[in-house]
C-alpha cells in the first residue's frame, strides 16, 4: 500500500466521518464542525496528490492554504448564524429551524 | 514513511469517528480539535510545514475557540448531553454515509494508482513567492472574503442593538 | 523537522562555544544515526531543567518585588533571603491532596494542566537561545511557535468547563473571548517583522537583526518607527495571551475566586501555575527573537559577553518588566478589554503592517532619504495611534473623585 | 496683466460661489456670505490685472474665441473681449460690489434669508461680469436674462410683502418688452452677418466688412439695416435701463433691499444697457447718412435719453420716499447717459455712467444707512433732523449730493454731466437734447436740495427718526470709501486731462484745456446754484413742522404737484392699454381652453372609458373562467407536491447525498467510462 493510498484512504475516511456527523447529528455546531471535516479531507487530497502526484506545480499545496483561509471564514460566519438562529428560536437543533419564518 | 504516516492517520482519524459518536457536546468539540491536530502532524509528515502550522493555527487557535465559544453561548441546558439522534434520521444518515463509503472505497481500490516518488519539498521562500506573484489576485480575494465574514459574522451575531455586543 | 547537529565554529569565542563543545563531549561516542536524537533529548533536557529554575526564581522574585512594592519585605524566612522559598511550595504542593469535585468531568479536569504545561513548554523548542543555541531549526518557526501557543487557552477551558462551577464557566467564557479577542493583533503585531526581516525562522529574524547603525545604534526592531509600535503591540497581546494582570480575567481572585482555578488544588494548581509562568517566558523570548535582536550584543564592543548571556538579561528584563505591570495597572473589564483589543490594537497593528511594507520597500535608501524614511515610519506610528486614541477617549473626561466629609 | 483667454475667471469665481451657496444647507447662514464675499474680492483682483492688461494695448481688441456648438453647417461661436470699456466696467462693478456687499452684511444681519440673499447677489456679479467680458452679443445676451432674473430674485427678495412680489414682475417683465426686441435684433444680426461675435479679427459683427455691409443694405422705407439692428438692440437697452416708455419699472424696484437697489437699480445692471449701446456703438453709428432718412438710429437714443432725462427729474421733484427720489433720479441721469451716446460721445456716457454709479451707490447706501438707523421709516416726511443724529452719513450724503448736482470743479459728476452736455452742445442735428439736459441738472439740484433737507435738517417727525443712531462700522466704512470715490473719479476725464476717453477710444484726445467749454461750465453752475437756492428757500429755510403739513411746492402749484406725484398717471395708462389688453387676450384664451379644447379631451377619454368598460365585460365573464379552473388545478398540484417540502434541511442533504452516490457507483460499476 503505498504512500498515496494511504492518504486517499485516510480522506475518505475523513470525508465519511464528516458526512456522518452532518448527517445524524442534530446539533447545529456538530454538523458545521462536520462540514469542517470535509474540508479537511478534501485539503488531504490535494496534499497528497502535491506530494505523490505526477510532479509539477505547488498548485495542490497553495489551494489548501485558500481552503483553511475560506474555511476560518466558514466556520465564524457558520457560528454567527448558530448564535442568530439560537436567539430567534431558543434551540440550535436543525430539526427545529424548520420554518422559513423567524 | 507509510508507516508513520499509517501511525498519524489512526491518531487523527480516531478522535474523529469518536467525536462523531460521543454525546457530550463539548467532547466532541474537543475530540474534533484532537483530530484537527491530528491532521495537522499527518500535513507535517507529508512535508507540508508550513500548511501543517497553519492547520493548527486555524483550527486549533480559532475555529475551535468559535466554535466552543458557540457551545457557550448556546447551552442546551443544565448538562451538555445531547439527546440521542432519532432513529430515523440515524439509520437514514448512515446508509447515505455507507453508500459514499462504498462508492470512494471501490473507486479507490479499483483505480491502480501509479506509486510515485515523493517530490521534493519546496522551501518556504518559494512558496511566499508563489502567494505574492502568481497566486496575488486569490490572496487578496481571500483576504476581502475573510474581511467580510469577519464583519458579517459581527452583524449576524449582534444584538438587535448594535450599540452592545459589537466586539467579543 | 530536520534534526541537524550544528557543529562548533572554532571562530567563536570559547565562552561562546562552551555548549556545543559540552554537547559534542557528551555525544561524541554515539554512533552517528542516534546523535541528533541524543542531542535532541540534550536541549530538551536543558530546556525544562533552565526553565523550571527560572520558573522557581521567577515566583520568588514575584513575590518579593511586588512585596516591596506594597512595603512588604515578601517571603524572607526559608533559607537565606528566602531563596529556598520555591522548593518549599513545590514540596507543599506535592504533598497536598488533589480534590476533584464529585460533578466535575474528570477526564478533562485531569487533562487541562497537563495540556497546559506541554503547550506552553512547545513554544520553546524554536527560540534561539544563542548564536547555535536552538532545539529545533524550523523554516515556519514564527508559525509553529504561535500555533503551539494557541492551544492553551483551550486547555484553560477545559479547565474551567470541566470544573462544573459556574465562576469556573465564566472564567472559561473569558478566556475564549480573550484569546479571539488578543490572537488577532499578537499575530498582526508579527507579521511586519516577517515582512522586513524576510524570513519565518527565528534564526532568520535574529539574523536580520544583526550589527549595528553607525556602530552604536543596534538593527533591532524595536529601534525603528514600525517595529517599536509593533513591539509594543506585541507586549499587551502577550500580557492577555498569558492571561496575566490587568488582563488577567479567567483567574480573577477578587471577582471570580480564581476562575478557573477555583476547583484545582495541589500538584495540578501548582501545574497551572507553572504553565503561566513558561508560557510568559516563552512569549517574553519571542519578543526579544522578534524586536529586540536576539542574542545580539546592543553594542560591538560588548560582543566578547557570550550571546545566550545577552538573550538571559533581556528576557529577565522583560519578565521584570511583566511583574511591574502586574504591580502597577488595575484589571480591566471584559468589554473595555475586546474593546481595547478590536477597536485599537488591531487598528494600529494594521496600519503598523503598512508601516512594515513601506519599511521593507523602501529598505536601500540611504542618506537624506534615510531621513525622510524614519519621518515617514515614524508618522506612520504617531498619526494613528493619537487618531485612536482621541476616538476611543472621546466623553471620557478626567476622573474626579468627591471624598466623604471627614 | 490678465490674458483676454483667462477672461472668464472673472465671472465664474461669483458663479462659484453662488452656486455653493445655493448648495449650502439653509442652518449655514455664514455659509454663502464668507464665499461670496472671498469671491468678489477675488474677481476685483482678476479685474484688476485684466484693467492692466486692457491698458497695455487701449486700441488693440484682444479677444479669445471658441466655438460653442455647430448648428448645421454654421458654428455658433463665443468669445471674451479684453479692452478698455469691458475692463473699466468690471474694475467699477467688481468695486461697488465689494462694498456693497460689507455694506449688506450689516444691513441684512438679522434677516433669516441672509444666505439667499448672498447667493443671489453672487449670481449676479457673476451674470454682469459675464455680460462685460463677453464679445459675443449671444452670450451678452445670456447673461442680460441671467441678470434680469437676479434682479428679479432680489426685488422680490422679501416675497411676503404683496408690494414686493408685484415690484419684481413689474421689472421682469417690463424689461422682458425690451429684451424681445433684443432677441430680435440679435437674431436679425446672425441672419445678416453670420456671427455674432463683435470682433473677430476682422470677421466681427462690429468690424469693417460686416459694418459696410449692413450700412449698405437698406430695407423699404430707405432705412439702413444697421439702423434697424440698432433700434431693436436699443429696445433692449431702454428696457433694461428704465428709458421713458419702459422706465416704470424702475421706481418700484425700490421694494427690494436697499443694498441691491444701490448696486443693480442704480450702479450696475441699470447701466447695462447704456454699456450696451457704448459696445455696439460703431454699429449703430454705422449709417451716417442723415440725408433723406426719417430716423437713425442714434437720432432715436438721442431724443430717448433727453426725453428721459427730462422726464426723470420732473418725476423726482414729487416723491416724498426717499428711494423713490433717488430712483427717479436714476433714470433722469441714465438718460444723460443714453443722451450722450445719441449725440455720438458714448466715452462721454462711460464717463457720466462710471461717476454716476460712484456716487448713486453712495446716496443709495447713505439712504440705506438713513433707513436701517430709523427702523425702515423711508419716508422722508416722517424723518428729518437726522444731520446731528447720523453725522458721519449726514456728510457722505451730502457728498454724494454734490457729486450728483455736479457741484463745480471738485465734484466728479459736474465734470462728467459737462462731458455730456458739451457733447450735446456740438450735436449738429438738434439742440431740444442739449435744452433738455440743461432743464435736468436744475431739477436735479432742486429735488436733491429738497431731499436732503426734508431728510437730514429740521427735526425729527417720527419716532423712527427720533430714535435714530449712527450706524454700524460695517455700513459708514462703505459710505467713506464712496465718498473718496465720488468726488475723486472725476478727475481722470477733465477737459484738461482726457485720459479716460483717450482711454476708452484708444486714440489720444486733445487735452482742450478748461478754456474751451468755459461757458458752458459757468451756465451749468449758474442753473445748478438756481436750482439749490430754490429747493433751499422752498425747503430748507423753513423746514415743514410735522408730517401732516402739506408740501410746500404743493402748497403753491397744487395740480402740478398732484400731476407729479402722481407719476403723470403713466402706470395708469400701461394699465389701462396693455394691462387690459392683455387681460382680455387671456380671457379669450380660458375660454378656448375650457369649452373648446377641454371638450375635446374629455370627449377622447369617455370614448376610451367606454371601450375599457367593454373589454372588462368580455374579460369576466369570457376568459377568466377557463383560466380559473387551469390555475385551481395547478394550485392543488402544488399543495400536494409542497407535503415534501418539510424543512428538514438533513432530510433534503440525505436525498442528496443518496442520489449522489447511486449516481457515482452507476459511474464507477455500471462501467460507464
Amino acid at each position: 500500500m503505498s504512500p498515496l493510498h494511504l492518504c486517499l484512504a485516510l480522506s475518505a475516511a475523513l470525508f465519511c466521518t464528516g458526512l456522518v456527523a452532518v448527517l445524524i447529528r442534530g446539533n447545529a455546531i456538530l454538523v458545521l464542525l462536520g462540514v469542517e471535516l470535509m474540508l479537511n479531507a478534501a485539503n488531504l487530497n490535494f496534499l497528497a496528490f502535491w506530494r505523490f502526484g505526477p510532479g509539477g506545480g505547488e498548485a495542490g499545496l497553495v489551494f489548501v492554504l485558500f481552503s483553511i483561509a475560506v474555511a476560518a471564514a466558514e466556520a465564524a460566519v457558520g457560528m454567527a448564524l448558530v448564535i442568530a438562529v439560537h436567539r430567534h428560536l431558543r434551540s440550535i437543533r436543525i430539526a427545529d429551524a424548520n420554518r422559513l419564518k423567524g | 514513511m507509510t508507516t508513520l504516516l499509517a501511525v498519524l492517520a489512526l491518531i487523527c482519524l480516531a478522535p474523529a469517528v469518536a467525536a462523531v459518536l460521543v454525546r457530550n457536546l463539548i467532547h466532541s468539540a474537543l475530540l474534533f480539535v484532537l483530530a484537527w491536530l491530528g491532521l495537522a502532524a499527518f500535513y507535517l509528515a507529508l512535508g507540508a510545514e508550513f500548511v501543517a502550522f497553519a492547520q493548527a493555527l486555524v483550527y486549533v487557535g480559532g475555529v475551535s475557540m468559535v466554535a466552543l465559544f458557540a457551545v457557550l453561548l448556546t447551552r442546551p441546558g443544565r448538562t451538555d448531553l445531547l439527546p440521542p439522534p432519532s432513529a430515523a434520521r440515524a439509520v437514514g444518515g448512515l446508509a447515505a454515509a455507507s453508500l459514499v463509503a462504498s462508492m470512494l472505497a471501490s473507486s479507490l481500490f479499483w483505480s491502480r494508482l501509479p506509486s510515485m516518488e515523493p517530490t521534493a519539498p519546496i522551501p518556504l521562500r518559494r512558496l511566499g513567492e508563489l502567494l505574492a506573484g502568481p497566486y496575488l489576485v486569490a490572496v487578496l480575494l481571500v483576504g476581502l472574503i475573510l474581511t467580510v465574514a469577519l464583519i458579517g459574522g459581527l452583524l449576524l451575531a449582534a444584538p438587535r442593538r448594535p450599540a452592545e455586543g459589537g466586539d467579543a | 523537522m530536520i534534526l541537524a547537529v550544528a557543529p562548533a565554529s572554532p571562530a567563536d569565542a570559547w565562552l561562546e562555544r562552551a555548549p556545543l563543545l559540552l554537547r559534542d563531549a557528551l555525544t561524541g561516542w554515539l554512533p552517528d544515526a542516534l546523535r541528533p536524537w541524543v542531542s535532541a533529548l540534550l536541549s530538551i533536557a536543558v530546556i525544562l531543567g533552565v526553565f523550571g529554575l527560572l520558573f522557581a526564581y521567577m515566583t520568588l522574585a514575584e513575590r518579593k518585588l511586588l512585596g516591596r512594592m506594597q512595603n512588604r519585605p515578601g517571603p524572607n524566612r526559608t533559607g537565606p533571603f528566602g531563596l529556598l522559598q520555591p522548593f518549599a511550595d513545590a514540596i507543599k504542593a506535592l504533598t497536598k491532596e488533589d480534590i476533584v469535585p464529585r460533578a466535575a468531568d474528570r477526564v478533562l479536569h485531569f487533562l487541562a494542566p497537563v495540556v497546559l504545561v506541554a503547550l506552553s513548554l512547545l513554544g520553546l523548542a524554536v527560540i534561539p537561545f544563542g548564536r547555535n543555541l536552538v532545539a529545533v531549526e524550523l523554516e515556519a518557526a514564527v508559525l509553529y511557535f504561535f500555533a503551539a501557543g494557541a492551544a492553551t487557552e483551550l486547555s484553560i477551558f477545559m479547565a474551567g468547563w470541566a470544573s462544573r462551577n459556574k465562576y469556573s464557566l465564566l472564567a472559561a467564557m473569558r478566556a475564549l473571548a480573550q484569546l479571539i479577542s488578543y490572537e488577532v493583533p499578537l499575530l498582526l503585531s508579527v507579521v511586519p517583522v516577517v515582512v522586513v526581516a524576510g524570513s519565518l525562522s527565528t534564526t532568520g529574524i535574529v539574523a536580520a537583526q544583526g550589527g549595528w547603525a553607525a556602530g552604536i545604534w543596534p538593527h533591532w526592531h524595536a529601534l525603528t518607527p514600525w517595529g517599536f509600535s509593533a513591539f509594543a503591540v506585541f507586549m499587551i497581546a502577550a500580557l492577555a495571551e498569558s492571561n496575566r494582570s490587568p488582563f488577567d480575567l479567567p483567574e480573577a481572585e477578587s471577582e471570580l475566586i480564581a476562575g478557573h482555578l477555583t476547583e484545582y488544588s495541589g500538584f495540578k494548581y501548582a501545574l497551572f501555575f507553572m504553565a503561566e509562568y513558561l508560557g510568559m517566558a516563552a512569549l517574553s523570548a519571542m519578543a526579544v527573537t522578534l524586536f529586540l535582536g536576539g542574542w545580539q550584543a546592543p553594542l560591538g564592543l560588548l560582543e566578547f559577553v557570550p550571546s545566550y548571556a545577552w538573550f538571559g538579561v533581556k528576557l529577565l528584563l522583560l519578565l521584570l518588566g511583566f511583574i511591574w505591570i502586574r504591580a502597577t495597572f488595575p484589571r480591566l473589564r471584559i468589554d473595555q478589554l475586546t474593546r481595547l483589543s478590536w477597536k485599537f490594537l488591531v487598528p494600529l497593528a494594521l496600519v503598523n503592517l503598512l508601516n512594515g511594507g513601506f519599511w521593507a520597500a523602501t529598505a536601500d535608501w540611504s542618506g537624506p532619504a534615510a531621513a525622510v524614511r524614519w519621518l515617514v515610519s515614524a508618522l506612520l506610528v504617531v498619526v494613528p495611534f493619537v487618531a485612536l486614541a482621541r476616538s476611543l477617549a472621546a466623553g471620557y473626561g478626567p476622573r474626579t473623585y468627591r471624598y466623604a466629609p471627614s | 496683466m490678465l490674458h483676454a483667454s483667462h477672461l472668464w475667471l472673472i465671472p465664474a469665481l461669483p458663479l462659484l460661489a453662488a452656486a455653493v451657496g445655493a448648495a449650502a444647507p439653509r442652518t449655514a447662514r455664514r455659509l454663502p456670505v464668507a464665499l461670496a464675499l472671498g469671491a468678489i474680492i477675488g474677481s476685483f483682483l482678476l479685474s484688476l490685472a485684466a484693467l492692466a492688461g486692457a491698458l497695455a494695448a487701449p486700441a488693440a481688441k484682444l479677444t479669445a474665441n471658441f466655438t460653442w456648438f455647430w448648428a448645421g453647417s454654421t458654428a455658433v461661436r463665443l468669445g471674451w473681449l479684453l479692452d478698455p470699456l469691458g475692463a473699466l466696467m468690471s474694475v467699477l462693478v467688481c468695486g461697488v460690489s465689494v462694498l456693497v456687499f460689507i455694506f449688506s452684511t450689516a444691513y441684512l444681519r438679522d434677516d433669516p434669508r441672509l444666505g439667499r440673499f448672498f447667493t443671489c447677489l453672487s449670481l449676479f456679479v457673476a451674470a454682469m461680469l459675464g455680460l462685460l467680458v463677453a464679445n459675443s452679443l449671444l452670450l451678452l445676451l445670456v447673461c442680460w436674462e441671467l441678470v434680469g432674473l437676479a434682479s428679479y430674485l432680489l426685488i422680490g427678495f422679501w416675497f411676503e410683502r404683496p408690494a414686493a412680489a408685484a415690484a419684481a414682475k413689474k421689472a421682469f417683465i417690463t424689461t422682458r418688452l425690451g429684451d424681445l426686441g433684443f432677441l430680435l435684433g440679435l437674431l436679425w444680426l446672425f441672419h445678416a452677418t453670420g456671427s455674432s461675435l463683435f470682433y473677430d479679427g476682422g470677421a466681427g459683427v462690429l468690424e469693417g466688412g460686416a459694418l459696410e455691409r449692413l450700412a449698405a443694405t437698406t430695407l423699404p422705407g430707405g432705412w439702413t439695416a444697421a439702423t434697424g439692428i440698432g433700434l431693436l438692440l436699443f429696445a433692449g437697452a431702454v428696457g433694461k435701463s428704465g428709458q421713458f416708455p419702459l422706465h416704470v419699472w424702475l421706481p418700484d424696484a425700490m421694494e427690494g433691499p436697499t443694498p441691491v437697489s444701490a448696486l443693480i437699480h442704480a450702479a450696475t445692471m441699470v447701466a447695462a444697457g447704456v454699456f450696451l449701446v457704448a459696445r455696439v456703438f460703431p454699429l449703430m453709428a454705422a449709417d451716417q447718412g442723415l440725408g433723406g432718412v426719417p430716423v437713425h438710429a442714434l437720432t432715436a437714443v438721442a431724443v430717448i435719453g433727453s426725453v428721459t432725462a427730462l422726464l426723470g427729474a420732473l418725476l423726482a421733484v414729487a416723491q416724498t420716499d426717499i428711494k423713490r427720489v433717488l430712483a427717479y433720479s436714476t433714470v433722469s441721469q441714465l438718460g444723460y447717459m443714453m443722451l450722450a451716446v445719441g449725440v455720438g460721445a458714448w466715452e462721454a456716457a462711460v464717463f457720466h455712467l462710471i461717476t454716476h454709479a460712484c456716487f448713486k451707490a453712495l446716496l443709495f447706501l447713505g439712504s440705506g444707512s438713513v433707513i436701517h438707523a430709523a427702523h425702515h421709516e423711508q419716508d422722508a416726511r416722517r424723518l428729518g433732523g437726522l444731520a446731528t443724529r447720523m453725522r458721519f452719513t449726514y456728510v457722505t450724503f451730502l457728498l454724494g449730493t454734490g457729486a450728483l448736482i455736479g457741484l463745480p470743479l471738485v465734484f466728479s459728476g459736474f465734470w462728467s454731466k459737462e462731458a455730456v452736455l458739451h457733447a450735446a452742445e456740438l450735436w449738429p442735428v438738434s439742440h431740444l437734447p442739449f435744452l433738455a439736459g440743461l432743464a435736468g441738472v436744475v431739477l436735479t439740484a432742486f429735488y436733491m436740495t429738497r431731499l436732503v433737507s426734508e431728510t437730514f435738517l429740521g427735526r425729527a417727525r417720527g419716532d423712527g427718526a427720533a430714535h435714530a443712531h449712527e450706524s454700524p462700522r460695517a455700513m459708514t466704512l462703505p459710505l467713506a470709501v464712496l465718498a473718496v470715490a465720488s468726488v475723486a473719479a472725476g478727475w481722470i476725464g477733465t477737459p484738461a486731462w482726457p485720459w479716460l476717453q483717450s482711454q476708452l477710444t484708444g486714440a489720444p484726445v486733445a487735452a482742450h484745456g478748461l478754456a474751451e467749454g468755459l461757458g458752458l461750465m459757468i451756465l451749468s453752475t449758474v442753473l445748478v446754484g438756481a436750482g439749490i437756492a430754490a429747493g433751499g428757500w422752498m425747503y430748507a429755510r423753513s423746514p415743514r413742522a410735522d408730517d401732516r403739513a402739506p408740501d410746500p411746492l404743493a402748497r403753491r402749484f397744487p395740480g402740478v404737484f398732484a400731476a407729479l406725484a402722481a407719476r403723470l398717471w403713466i402706470d395708469e395708462f400701461y394699465a389701462a392699454t396693455v394691462g387690459r389688453l392683455l387681460r382680455g387676450a387671456a380671457a379669450l384664451a380660458a375660454w378656448l381652453e375650457r369649452w373648446v379644447w377641454g371638450g375635446l379631451v374629455s370627449l377622447t377619454g369617455r370614448v376610451a372609458e367606454t371601450t375599457g368598460e367593454v373589454n372588462r365585460a368580455i374579460d369576466e365573464d369570457g376568459l377568466n373562467t377557463g383560466f380559473d379552473r387551469a390555475s385551481d388545478g395547478l394550485r392543488d398540484a402544488a399543495q400536494r407536491y409542497s407535503r415534501a417540502q418539510t424543512g428538514e434541511v438533513q432530510g433534503y442533504l440525505r436525498a442528496v447525498v443518496v442520489g449522489l452516490a447511486v449516481l457515482a457507483l452507476l459511474l464507477v460499476w455500471g462501467g460507464v467510462r
